[in-house]
């Protein structure tokens, strides 16, 4: 028996504590693995290739009562909570990327969340960043030595000549006293906790996009991942904290990109507005802290929608730029927008234009993203207008001719309540007679006196009072059962869910005569499947 | 009837082997036949080379033509004995057609004959009327059975090969054959699939061990890849790798047993093999080996050190059947 | 006075040794900028910022008779061969891109290439790559000091809190002993050790294109380096023989694919084959070698001039196949071509089939190639025929199809030795009666009992005896004057060098009753401007 | 003549300064003129803040409507003392004509008046035809004449400020002054261009060190980032930094002068910064001492650790002037 808890995660990555015995292992983490799982030492003639067809694994297959416990990637089952699963010779899944993202998917969609998940003789500075991102805890020194025996100097960008110990490319104290397979394992070791620490920060994707470059297959198994947007969405914290860094191609992959523009076109609605003018993004985020969108507002005065149009987001209504990842996004900008690029925004613009129709659009770009703009114009079948003359959306020239362009429109404001409750939660409320107060980063929304949200400066999103949530019809909500919460909400104590909730998520808890708000610490999915960790932070607990 | 092309064995070739300590020179012949009736073993590779679909008397008419050739294009004092191989059993009249089995015994009569068979067709008239075939009293022993055996160990031999016979049918087939004074050649297979290095040395140490009581000859075969197999598929995703030469080594110095092996592929990514330095030599030492038993080759070249050595100790050590391979 | 000698050089990175006084330095290489030069120490209210104009330039810039000598953007003269040139504040270059691709053309291009150059405060762990790759040689801790006097923490990825030297990510002595700013040197110097080492193997692009990614900016500055293509060329190597990775979409802009292309579309012509069969490519290199190409080849019988179409190569004709990078390039597969890529690749075969005319054009391609070839073949005007009916090309189908598209046409075979002399030498010559031979890969090409060229198994090229470069009419030769070389040929020993020598091409050296065979070791830009150093490394000399 | 639009100065505001040893109330006026005759200062954003191109009887109207402004807006009871600054030289004609001079001495006759001048409009008609205008005989020192020296160092000052004058102009102009029984109030300007922040205080130290002797007043300016300068440009492509309000501590620390110092832009990216955490206590504190001359006000903040501080004694010593700014 042992046990297994999440303390962090970032999308499939975890930070967790595993206890076997009087042993607690901080993962993700390299160990003796005999020393570990005794068990392992015992396990003779039973070999089940990870190719294996079912026939041959159901005739063959051993099951173990001891830690860890094998899975295999057409018998998944079997394994419970606090387990460690082996998935056994996962070093041979990293040459063959399909496989490799349908096993990861197969597995993290049915093992135990809380189960720990073991990846034997896989592990090696170069790739230690991919198999922590793909959800794996434990790992060995197996891979780094057999290196050392073949006389191969491991570091986090590949595997080179023996001799590199001596080219002072490193210092640990193998490199200091010449031991290669110290060395290695030092390397190892010493990625993994980068791992462990990006992952804390939620920065491992961007190790990952790094990392991958060490070995063609790496980069296909990162875009093979990226392509099953369900699958990693449910995975994918709804917000960070951190930049989000879009520095390589395969930054405009990343679902969390897919989920702001599907939430846009799907949840968010124009409210009122009837004229749209398609803006250019700025370094600075939000973009109304910058000088240039000061100046579009200043020309917009009120009388249309402001949508800006930005790689690698595609369209972020005014209403969202404060939420993630739209205010937390850097580029390298060099004014070249690839076709690649082009063709996605295009796509999400188009699909925007689809389903907020306007009886005016009006494009206020230059560039790449005019180009953007009248692609999807022409996609989606609107007369799109042009107000940036010169090349310069913020010359004194182009800003005069769309403030002239506005002439006679009704002025109007950018509900910026109602489009994050749209975002977040999916439902349109009234907002008439609520207020924004406050100057500093702590925003509060009142109706009266009454307190109804205030926003998270650090995400954009919103955080309901009690009284906010009575304004939603049920969404986002996770029922308890059994016991009166004193503290945060444990997984076990869940007993619905909204399926609807990510890792960040608002929600509200309910049960038997009392209510509280929080933030989900976990997906509903991973609320329903696990028996160990905080499901649910709690803020503030009501009895009734 | 289709029309009489001239049918040729899937090959055949002259060698040299030692049996019954001498060093004879042979002619190996593979029979192309109506092929093996089990053909389910997860590495064998002969299971396409057969005649399809076809009845008994084109079968004895085609291999008919193949002995034909033969006879054509060896001269009987050119060789003391003969192996032949039918991808299956030569026993099994369904496959080898008993008009094509005396036909070839007539024309080997008087020399050294090695015939391949699964254990169900080792069964008395057929191998004793083999044998007044061939035996004209110039030999002792004049033929052997050779049963692929693969590995003593029941177990490993239904997962990793699907032979479908057991140690014990091996042991009545050879106590037939004994009876009947015909000999027997146990083939033995090093590395199926499934299992790590040192669990396929320490299965050919005890096969060897356990099959010598009812063995007259004994050959090692190291796993090789052959197209279109489980065993292939496997490889070619990584999941499994031909035995180190390391191994073989290992394996025929360990025991005083005279076990002869023919390291087919050696050097080859689907052979057995090393790292690519050192096969070249090996291979030598073990084909010289089979043919005088003298250790001291073996030691030889066991005793030089390859930097791959060390790589091999340690997949020794640490290969484990739940990370394996280490290397490819 | 000082004295440099480049080694190595990789792109416009170099590894030399400085020599200064008593002390020999390896570059690149960390220093003490004030125990090396002296003088640095005393040369107060000397500032110019790298952006200052020309006027206060002329009228402040301070010259100094002492190492290292001060060089301005708008001032790089009164550098000689042998100093060390500081190019003072270069670390507030690093945050504008395209102000620092302009810099560096406008020092690598002007300043003697065998001055070393010193960029001081700039090098952290996470950019060193970038200013190795960039052409900088001596480096200080300045950076990396200053970091750990503000409590930071720095790795090749970036740079983080202090607190990290308790999170196990780096084992060097700093890290063991606490100390951050030890920390933080070391992890410097190894960065730059591994920068050499990488550079030393040729593959210094292949690090770059990860460690840009730890900043916006790097990223840019790659790619404006990218964009200046004619720059690149003259300082990039011909050939390498270590692997060409592309794995990264800045991997297509590398101009080494450019050059490739350019010689094909210039310099290679088809010889009299007026059917063109397009051909998908195979992972396995050479080409030829790969299983599909082995069914290609069979159905193709000699019937047609085979052509390559690959990412992110482009065109490949068959002659060319083993010729860096074509024969060496890897890349990531998932099948899925991206529009940047088709772009480009689009617009490299239309430019072949209209540089190379064909009575027919027959795709055998599926998928992305397949597009490919209908857009190039639209830009170009031309007819497509289509022999691949099923997407997959090495069916049993579409080699039939391709058999039989090819009916009746003449056989004739690919004549490698005219196409590889026409891509290295741009020459066109006569190769009736030559012959290829050898197995190995050691194949020497003859006429009659005459060697005329051998081919480096390594890159493709070319190696002519004195009787091939008979055949060639002056081109790549070097004129030496005023000595007999007794071993290689060093650069003040070079009066003149055809302007299209790279470094790594195969040359003739001749001079008063003197030539000789051997390979450039440098540009010949390299060699006009260069007073150490091997030019030529000499393999045979004749005296006449 | 263009339509008579009331005309207010570019700012005005009342405060406190020590001068001759009392805190007074003082009225600070920044009057539009014709603009500073020299006009090139690499820092001064006062440049454009001037009327253009317009003829003398235009700019006297202007500038009368400025002095009417002030009269309307400011009672004479309120303040003690008044500082004229008009982006130039109060004394140079063509920039403040006598009639605007004349009219505001008259309004503020019985001030102490400190008026800013560049050193070549210090000539002895001109300060004392003022001086008589606004002396009553209330006050030892009536009028200053407040020069920008910014440093004693010629070298620095021609090429970080481009200033168009050398300490011996100041020097002469003070001498002219102190004959003309007006006092002297000299500016320093606390790191410009191109220096490190080492060679900043250094500077300052000197400066203080040198100008005193011809000093009635001193005062540290601390450079601040003004919009379409030359420092500007510098500062947004990274080739400038502030100084740290570390930094104008240790000056002011460093002397036994009093040297008054208004950090404007204190604890702001484009002002003499620190690293944010402690600059509203050193901009609080340096405020004070200006008032005060109380050292141990300035003691009490320089002895409080900040973690930025070990990052500014980093600067201080390894900014040199090939590799400068190391931080924003």
């Amino acid at each position: 028996m042992s046990r297994f808890e999440v303390r962090h995660r970032d999308g499939l990555a975890r930070h967790g504590i595993y206890t076997i015995g009087d042993r607690t292992i901080e993962t993700p983490c390299v160990i003796d693995p005999i020393a570990v799982f005794p068990d392992l030492a015992s396990r003779p003639f039973s070999n089940i290739p990870l190719q294996a067809d079912e026939a041959f694994v159901k005739e063959w297959f051993e099951k173990s009562g001891e830690e860890p416990i094998p899975v295999h990637p057409v018998l998944s089952e079997g394994i419970s909570s606090g387990d460690a699963a082996i998935i056994s010779c996962w070093h041979t899944a990293l040459t063959n990327p399909r496989t490799y993202a349908d096993w990861v998917e197969q597995f993290i969609s049915t093992l135990p969340p809380d189960a720990a998940r073991y990846a034997p003789a896989s592990a090696l500075p170069s790739n230690a960043a991919m198999l922590v991102a793909t959800g794996f805890d434990l790992f060995d020194t197996i891979a780094v030595d057999l290196r050392a025996s073949q006389g191969l100097f491991c570091t986090p960008e590949g595997v080179y000549p023996g001799s590199w110990i001596d080219e002072g490319v490193c210092s640990c104290p193998g490199c200091q006293s010449g031991e290669l397979r110290e060395h290695n394992r030092q390397a190892l070791v010493s990625e993994i906790r980068l791992a462990a620490a990006l992952l804390k920060r939620g920065e491992l994707r961007e190790l990952l996009e790094m990392r991958c470059r060490s070995d063609a297959a790496m980069v296909a198994i990162l875009r093979h991942l990226d392509s099953r947007k369900a699958f990693l969405e449910g995975n994918t914290p709804i917000a960070r904290t951190t930049p989000f860094r879009a520095y390589t191609a395969e930054s405009m992959n990343r679902v969390e990109i897919d989920r702001f523009e599907k939430r846009v076109m799907n949840r968010f609605s124009q409210d009122r507005w009837d004229v749209c003018v398609l803006l250019p993004c700025a370094a600075r985020k939000p973009y109304s802290f910058s000088q240039s969108h000061k100046k579009f507002q200043e020309a917009v005065a009120g009388r249309a929608h402001e949508v800006i149009v930005t790689s690698p987001l595609g369209v972020v209504p005014r209403e969202l730029e404060l939420i993630y990842p739209a205010a937390h996004y850097d580029v390298p900008v060099t004014g070249y927008w690839d076709r690649e690029e082009m063709h996605i925004l295009t796509g999400y613009l188009a699909e925007y234009l689809r389903t907020h129709p306007y009886r005016r659009v009006i494009s206020h770009l230059e560039g790449g993203a005019s180009s953007v703009a009248r692609s999807a114009a022409s996609e989606a079948g609107i007369q799109l207008e042009e107000s940036c003359i010169d090349g310069r959306p913020t010359s004194r020239e182009s800003l005069n001719q769309l403030y002239d362009a506005l002439a006679g429109e009704r002025k109007r404001s950018h509900d910026i309540i109602s489009g994050t409750i749209q975002w977040q939660f999916g439902e349109t409320i009234d907002t008439k007679g609520m207020l924004i107060k406050g100057k500093g980063p702590e925003k509060k929304i009142y109706r009266g006196r009454q307190q109804l949200f205030s926003f998270d400066p650090k995400t954009g999103l919103l955080r309901p009072t009690f009284e906010g949530w009575s304004l939603l019809s049920g969404c986002y909500q996770v029922r308890i059962e059994g016991f009166v919460p004193q503290g945060d909400i444990l997984a076990p104590g869940v007993a619905e869910a909204d399926p609807a909730i990510r890792e960040g998520d608002e929600v509200l808890v309910y049960g038997e005569g009392v209510r509280a708000t929080g933030r989900a610490m976990m997906s509903a999915d991973e609320m329903r499947r696990s028996s160990r960790g905080v499901a649910v932070k709690v803020r503030k607990v009501k009895r009734s | 009837m289709v029309s009489r092309t001239v049918e040729k064995p899937l090959a055949s070739w002259m060698g040299e082997d030692r049996i019954e300590g001498e060093v004879r020179r042979t002619l190996t012949i593979i029979l192309k036949s109506g092929g093996c009736r089990w053909n389910r073993c997860r590495m064998c590779g002969y299971r396409f080379e057969r005649y399809h679909t076809m009845d008994k008397n084109e079968l004895t008419e085609r291999m008919l033509s193949q002995i034909n050739w033969i006879e054509g294009n060896y001269r009987s004092i050119d060789y003391d004995a003969v192996k032949i191989f039918t991808s299956g059993s030569f026993f099994d009249q369904d496959e080898v057609p008993l008009e094509v089995r005396d036909r070839l015994g007539k024309l080997i009569r008087g020399k050294i004959v090695i015939a391949e068979s699964r254990a169900e067709y080792i069964v008395s008239p057929e191998i004793s009327s083999f044998l007044d075939l061939i035996d004209c009293g110039d030999h002792e022993m004049p033929l052997y059975v050779a049963i692929g055996l693969e590995t003593t160990d029941d177990r490993i031999r239904e997962k990793c090969i699907d032979k479908g016979m057991t140690f014990g049918d091996f042991v009545r087939a050879a106590k037939t054959a004994d009876e009947a004074d015909v000999g027997v050649k146990s083939y033995l297979m090093m590395k199926p699939l499934f299992l790590t290095e040192k669990e396929a040395i320490a299965d050919m140490k005890t096969s060897i061990r356990e099959a010598a009581p009812y063995s007259d000859l004994m050959s090692m075969n190291l796993c090789t890849v052959q197209k279109r197999t489980d065993l292939e598929y496997y490889w070619k995703r990584g999941a499994y790798r031909p035995p180190y030469l390391w191994s073989a080594l290992d394996v025929l110095l360990s025991t005083d047993e005279n076990v002869s092996c023919d390291p087919v592929g050696g050097g080859f990514a689907r052979g057995p093999h090393n790292c690519g330095e050192c096969d070249r030599e090996i291979k030598k030492a073990i084909d010289a080996y089979s043919l005088s038993y003298d250790r001291s080759l073996l030691e030889a070249v066991f005793d030089t050190e390859c930097a791959c050595k060390e790589e091999w100790r340690y997949v020794l050590e640490h290969e484990m059947p739940w990370c394996m391979p280490l290397t490819r």
